[in-house]
């Protein structure tokens, strides 16, 4: 397993991020790495003093890619699930999201068995595929994208009549198109964690350390207001 | 938070491009060797040479590239053999590619004629004077249509390249369309990217077929 | 180093079984719809007007230097604002036979013109049409020139299929990424996925002999 | 020549009056090529005609124009009756009443000998398949075959082959029938059997143009051997006179390299 | 026979003494198919054999044994005292010191005539591009074409093409030719220019073997003709003998056939 000395002798912490997942991990106009993530990654290596070099993962590749050595760490908006508990040690949370299913002004959705018949949209291997999983009912279909955009234009150009996305994501459809989409269900608040290898405790320990750190002395809400305009939500300070 | 599709951003793809150019150019140079060697072994007099390009050129073009990018990337990685992505996709693109012009060249070498290989043999030339004079260089020019054909498929092709980290012209996109959520504009510059790329390499293609035809037909 | 556990992708193989049903369906949906659109467009490239010709031309050329994926996603995401909504499973199809078409037709062309003057001639000379030399003449024989090139592209077709994917299409790939998406046994899902598309493409060659020893029993030479 | 035919064609009776072929005045340009020039020729009802010549000399443009596998560019060519320059259904009508054979036989091979005899008779003339089928059969043993019915082109031997062509031209009931060196592409002991069996055709009153190096077969049953060098006819003659008496340089030089 | 060679071939001082070809009991099988039949045959140092027989009889597949074109299954052959048999460096040797011409020309079309002409003897033997093109200018002088010398196969004619293949493997400087069907491919006009050369050949005294169906050529130069049949050799015999009493009912046929 590998341990906080190895990564600081190497003088560079190589750590996966999402590029296509707005507010938390996007390309900004300089075609640079940034967001929510990029900002968190930053100050855990100015931390520990090493380097940060960002390689950008997707959402269906990022596990193999802390699995297979490619990094050493990943601050990818990743969930923390039990699933996937199994595969990657979680941090303590270092931020979340609340999730939801969305849908026109005029779809009648208000509790989970009414999407009973309707078409929903995710991105694979999301959390929120996750989670609409779990409770839609047999015979609502569930679509399968690559990313929360495509799931997006799914739900603009009706070939889906509800997705599943987080806030920040619904925020942006309301953006994009104001006034024609609205929550329906409120799904789960999901926690994100900084995913290390399996068995490597020591590391997970030094995250840890400096998540308290980071919370404690208010660098992290900094972060977070800056990115999502709200300071960090007390059910991510507060863990798990 | 979402930004408009603008000047920047359609320059950030054309950027993009580069890498699809370079990983394209790496596949050929790859597969242009691999593919000779695989050609040459499928028409080799040796039984188990030939067996053996077989399998070859069976597996690798009998599943998807996008699995064996991935195989090769973080399977190798698993087995403790540390590699970058670069060499990850030389050897998948290498192997993909050298399995189809192998496969291509093979029919090239097939078609010329068998009195052009019994003529060079009764004059008493040898295996390798016979293919580097005789066989090879004819072989060549009925191969150029059909290879550069294969080139536009494989520029194409590099852009599976994104899930082992390469943020190429289409793996761009996706980002950029995560970042406007303009699919059509996003997608559109793609596609006419990839064109401008490729269409030369067609009609090369096509003139290539058509001045062959022309010169066969005398 | 890691440990593989293929035990959870075993479990839920059924799944994956289903998803390679599909990939067998669609691709042989498209194979032989992709063969139709390909000869009339090949007998219109050969044959047909020059507005025709210009038109197909312009079909190959776009669909040929374009990525599958950027054409299934117009299909998908697209072809909704015309009016025309496509279930994945049927724009996975569209986009397909599509994609095959414009390869096809080149592939075909070349077998037409592979066949040798004379036997258009005869044709010509013993009082038969233009469409009659096509069908009786020139079909058959160009389909048995060109049949290996037609069915390596068969096989690209099929491969080409796990990018349906994408517009959430449940074919085998989908299906191996639903598998990741719950175990997270990315490994293990994609070695056994590789595998079964390589079984997929070696039965569709199996097949395809088959197809070749029936169709094309005539001898070509003594 | 014998007018008593033992051969079934209706080409007697069907009321035609004019020569078989006329031609006036034809030429024919491939691009700049100069192919054919200022042509003129008559061939009667039932006559043989043999046309010989160096290569490149325009013998083969000059039999295709007779059924407008060449479009010519001046000139006039009337054959059984139809003029061909008027265009309309006439070259329909004329690729009907012509059967060729080439060269390269250019059988079908995808189809069996019975299969390639019956396909013109069915689809163009409308025939049923079991009276094409039994025309087809009669003409297979007219040319010595009828047990080859079942094989594909590839399975038989050359001279095999061009009888099958043979057979197969004569399936459409043609007036006349027109030969581009049918028996060049033949092994030296095959194509005896194919020169027999054109002159039996011959000497059942068939009207035949015939392009070929063979001179036994011109002497024995050609009416008019005509020479042909660089798309002109130098020279037409009977054949003695032909063979025995050239009357032009260019035909002497001829005859002593082929012979 | 001539002994006195104007040629410039040292066939004659090399020092060999045996037979230029002697092959006992060769049998070869294609698979199944039995295509050579214990065949025994000796051929002399600056003797000239035609081979005839029909189509399939083995003609082709006994030549090409002489250079191991194709392989025997049983038997011994013995080129120029080299006992092809015994493998080894002979293969190699043998195919040197042969030349062959074939029926379809297989001249090399991306290279000019010089090119043809100069290659095997740059690479095999290792002599100097100005010596082998010395040699070749001299060897298309000798079949009347230097000044095509710049010229690509495909602007000439058959006749020309055959005699690039003739200068061709000459220029190898071989000690015995092999021919099959030299001028089948050709135009009637053009036979005699082919037939022409190889005459003037077998006058200066060079090793011949030759399949060919042009038994003119045959009655005028050669030693002895072969007559094949279903794999054996069926007659051998002087010309005159041959043609004008043949031993055998099969041979008889034959000749009735091709003349
Ligand atoms: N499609 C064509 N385009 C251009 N030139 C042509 C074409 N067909 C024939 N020619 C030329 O027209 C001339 C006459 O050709 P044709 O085939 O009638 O000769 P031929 O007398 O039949 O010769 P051969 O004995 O070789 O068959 C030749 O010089 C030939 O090169
Ligand atoms: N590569 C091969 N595989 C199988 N059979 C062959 C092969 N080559 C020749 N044969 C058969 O061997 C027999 C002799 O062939 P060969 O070519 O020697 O005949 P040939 O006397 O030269 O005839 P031709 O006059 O037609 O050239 C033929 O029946 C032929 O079908
Ligand atoms: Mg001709
Ligand atoms: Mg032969």
């Amino acid at each position: 397993a590998q341990t906080v000395e190895d990564i600081k002798s190497a003088g560079t912490v190589k750590i996966g991020m999402l590029v296509d997942f707005p507010p938390f991990g996007i390309m900004n106009e300089n075609n640079q790495p940034d967001g929510y993530d990029a900002d968190v990654a930053k100050l855990l290596a100015k931390e520990w003093g090493v380097e940060a070099q960002i390689v950008p993962v997707t959402g269906p590749n990022r596990i193999p890619y802390l699995q297979s050595n490619q990094v050493d760490l990943l601050v990818a908006s990743l969930g923390i699930t039990e699933e996937r508990a199994k595969s990657v040690d979680f941090s303590e949370p270092y931020a979340g999201i609340s999730i939801g299913v969305f849908g026109a002004e005029d779809v009648e959705v208000t509790k989970p068995e009414d999407l009973s018949g309707k078409t929903i949209g995710v991105a694979r291997a999301s959390t929120q595929d996750t989670a609409v999983t779990k409770i839609a009912p047999q015979d609502a279909t569930i679509q399968r994208f690559d990313d929360d955009a495509s799931a997006v234009q799914a739900l603009l150009s009706g070939q889906v009549e509800l997705i599943g996305v987080s806030n920040v994501v619904a925020a942006q459809i309301e953006e994009a198109a104001p006034g024609r989409f609205n929550q329906k269900l409120e799904l789960s608040q999901q926690v994100q964690g900084i995913a290390v290898r399996k068995g490597s405790d020591e590391l997970l320990e030094a995250v840890n350390a400096f998540l308290e750190k980071v919370k404690a002395d208010g660098q992290l809400s900094a972060i977070h207001e800056k990115w999502l305009g709200t300071p960090l939500p007390n059910f991510v300070a507060e863990g798990k | 938070m979402i930004r408009p599709f603008g000047w920047n951003e359609f320059l950030i793809i054309v950027m993009a491009a580069q890498w699809t150019i370079a990983l394209s150019a790496i596949a050929f140079a790859g597969g242009g060797i691999g593919g000779l060697l695989i050609a040459l072994a499928r028409v080799s007099e040796v039984r188990p040479l030939r067996l053996a390009a077989l399998g070859f050129i069976r597996v690798f073009q009998g599943t998807p590239l996008l699995m064996q990018l991935f195989l090769v990337f973080f399977g190798m990685n698993i087995f403790g053999l540390a590699i970058n992505p670069w060499i990850a996709a030389t050897m998948a693109l290498t192997l993909h590619a050298s399995a189809f012009l192998g496969e291509i060249w093979r029919g090239c070498i097939e078609a010329v004629p068998s009195g052009q290989r019994e003529a060079a043999t009764a004059l008493g030339l040898k295996y390798y004077n016979r293919m580097r004079y005789i066989v090879l260089p004819q072989a060549a020019r009925i191969a150029v249509a059909p290879t550069v054909g294969f080139l536009v498929q494989l520029v194409k092709g590099t852009s599976l390249a994104a899930i082992i980290g390469f943020t190429e012209l289409t793996r761009q996109g996706q980002i950029i369309n995560n970042a406007t959520f303009s699919p059509f504009m996003v997608f559109g510059t793609v596609a006419a990217i990839y064109f401008i790329l490729c269409w030369p390499l067609s009609l090369l293609a096509r003139r290539m077929e058509l001045k062959f035809s022309r010169a066969t037909q005398r | 180093m890691y440990e593989f556990n293929f035990a959870p992708v075993f479990a839920s193989f059924d799944q994956l079984l289903l998803g390679a049903w599909l990939t067998i369906r669609l691709s042989c949906a498209a194979m032989l719809l992709g063969l139709i659109v390909s000869i009339i467009c090949a007998w219109g490239k050969t044959a047909g007007p020059s507005l025709i010709r210009f038109v197909i031309n312009a079909y190959i050329e776009i669909i040929r230097n374009t990525p599958f994926l950027v054409q299934i996603f117009f299909i998908f995401f697209g072809l909704p604002s015309l009016g025309l909504r496509l279930s994945p499973n049927s724009a996975a199809l569209l986009a397909l036979v599509v994609n095959f078409g414009a390869y096809g037709t080149e592939i075909i062309r070349a077998g037409i013109e592979s066949i040798q003057k004379g036997q258009v001639e005869a044709g010509i000379a013993l009082g038969l049409s233009k469409l009659q030399i096509f069908r009786y003449i020139i079909m058959k024989p160009a389909l048995r020139t060109v049949y290996p090139s037609l069915t390596s592209q068969f096989i690209y077709l099929m491969l080409t299929s796990s990018v349906v994917s994408v517009i959430s299409a449940d074919d085998l790939a989908a299906a191996g990424n639903d598998l990741q998406s719950a175990t997270f046994a990315s490994f293990e899902v994609y070695i056994v996925i590789t595998l079964m598309y390589l079984a997929l493409s070696i039965g569709f060659s199996a097949v395809f002999a088959a197809i070749e020893k029936m169709a094309f029993k005539y001898p070509l030479s003594r | 020549m014998a007018d008593t035919h033992a051969h079934t064609s209706k080409a007697d009776v069907r009321g035609a009056s004019g020569p078989a072929v006329t031609m006036e005045g034809v030429n024919k340009w491939y691009a700049e090529f100069h192919a054919l020039k200022d042509i003129n020729l008559s061939v009667d009802r039932g006559e043989r005609i043999v046309i010989c010549g160096p290569s490149g000399s325009g013998k083969s443009t000059l039999i295709r124009c007779i059924n407008q596998l060449e479009m010519i560019q001046k000139g006039r060519i009337v054959v059984d009756d139809h003029d061909l320059t008027a265009g309309g259904k006439n070259v329909d009508i004329v690729r009907q009443e012509t059967g060729m054979v080439f060269q390269s036989f250019n059988l079908f091979p995808h189809m069996t000998v019975l299969e390639n005899c019956t396909l013109a008779p069915m689809k163009v003339r409308g025939i049923s398949k079991a009276e094409a089928e039994a025309t087809a059969m009669q003409f297979l043993e007219r040319v010595r075959i009828p047990e080859q019915a079942e094989k594909y082109p590839a399975q038989l031997s050359g001279g095999q082959q061009q009888r099958v062509a043979i057979a197969r031209a004569l399936c459409m009931n043609p007036k006349i029938m027109l030969f581009d060196e049918p028996t060049s592409a033949l092994d030296p002991e095959m194509v005896k059997e194919v020169l027999d069996t054109m002159i039996d055709l011959a000497n059942e009153g068939m009207t035949m143009l015939c392009v070929t190096h063979e001179m036994g077969f011109a002497r024995q049953v050609a009416d008019r051997v005509i020479f042909m060098d660089r798309g002109e006819i130098v020279e037409v003659g009977a054949p003695e006179d032909f063979f025995n008496n050239p009357q032009h340089e260019r035909t002497r030089n001829f005859l002593g390299q082929i012979s």
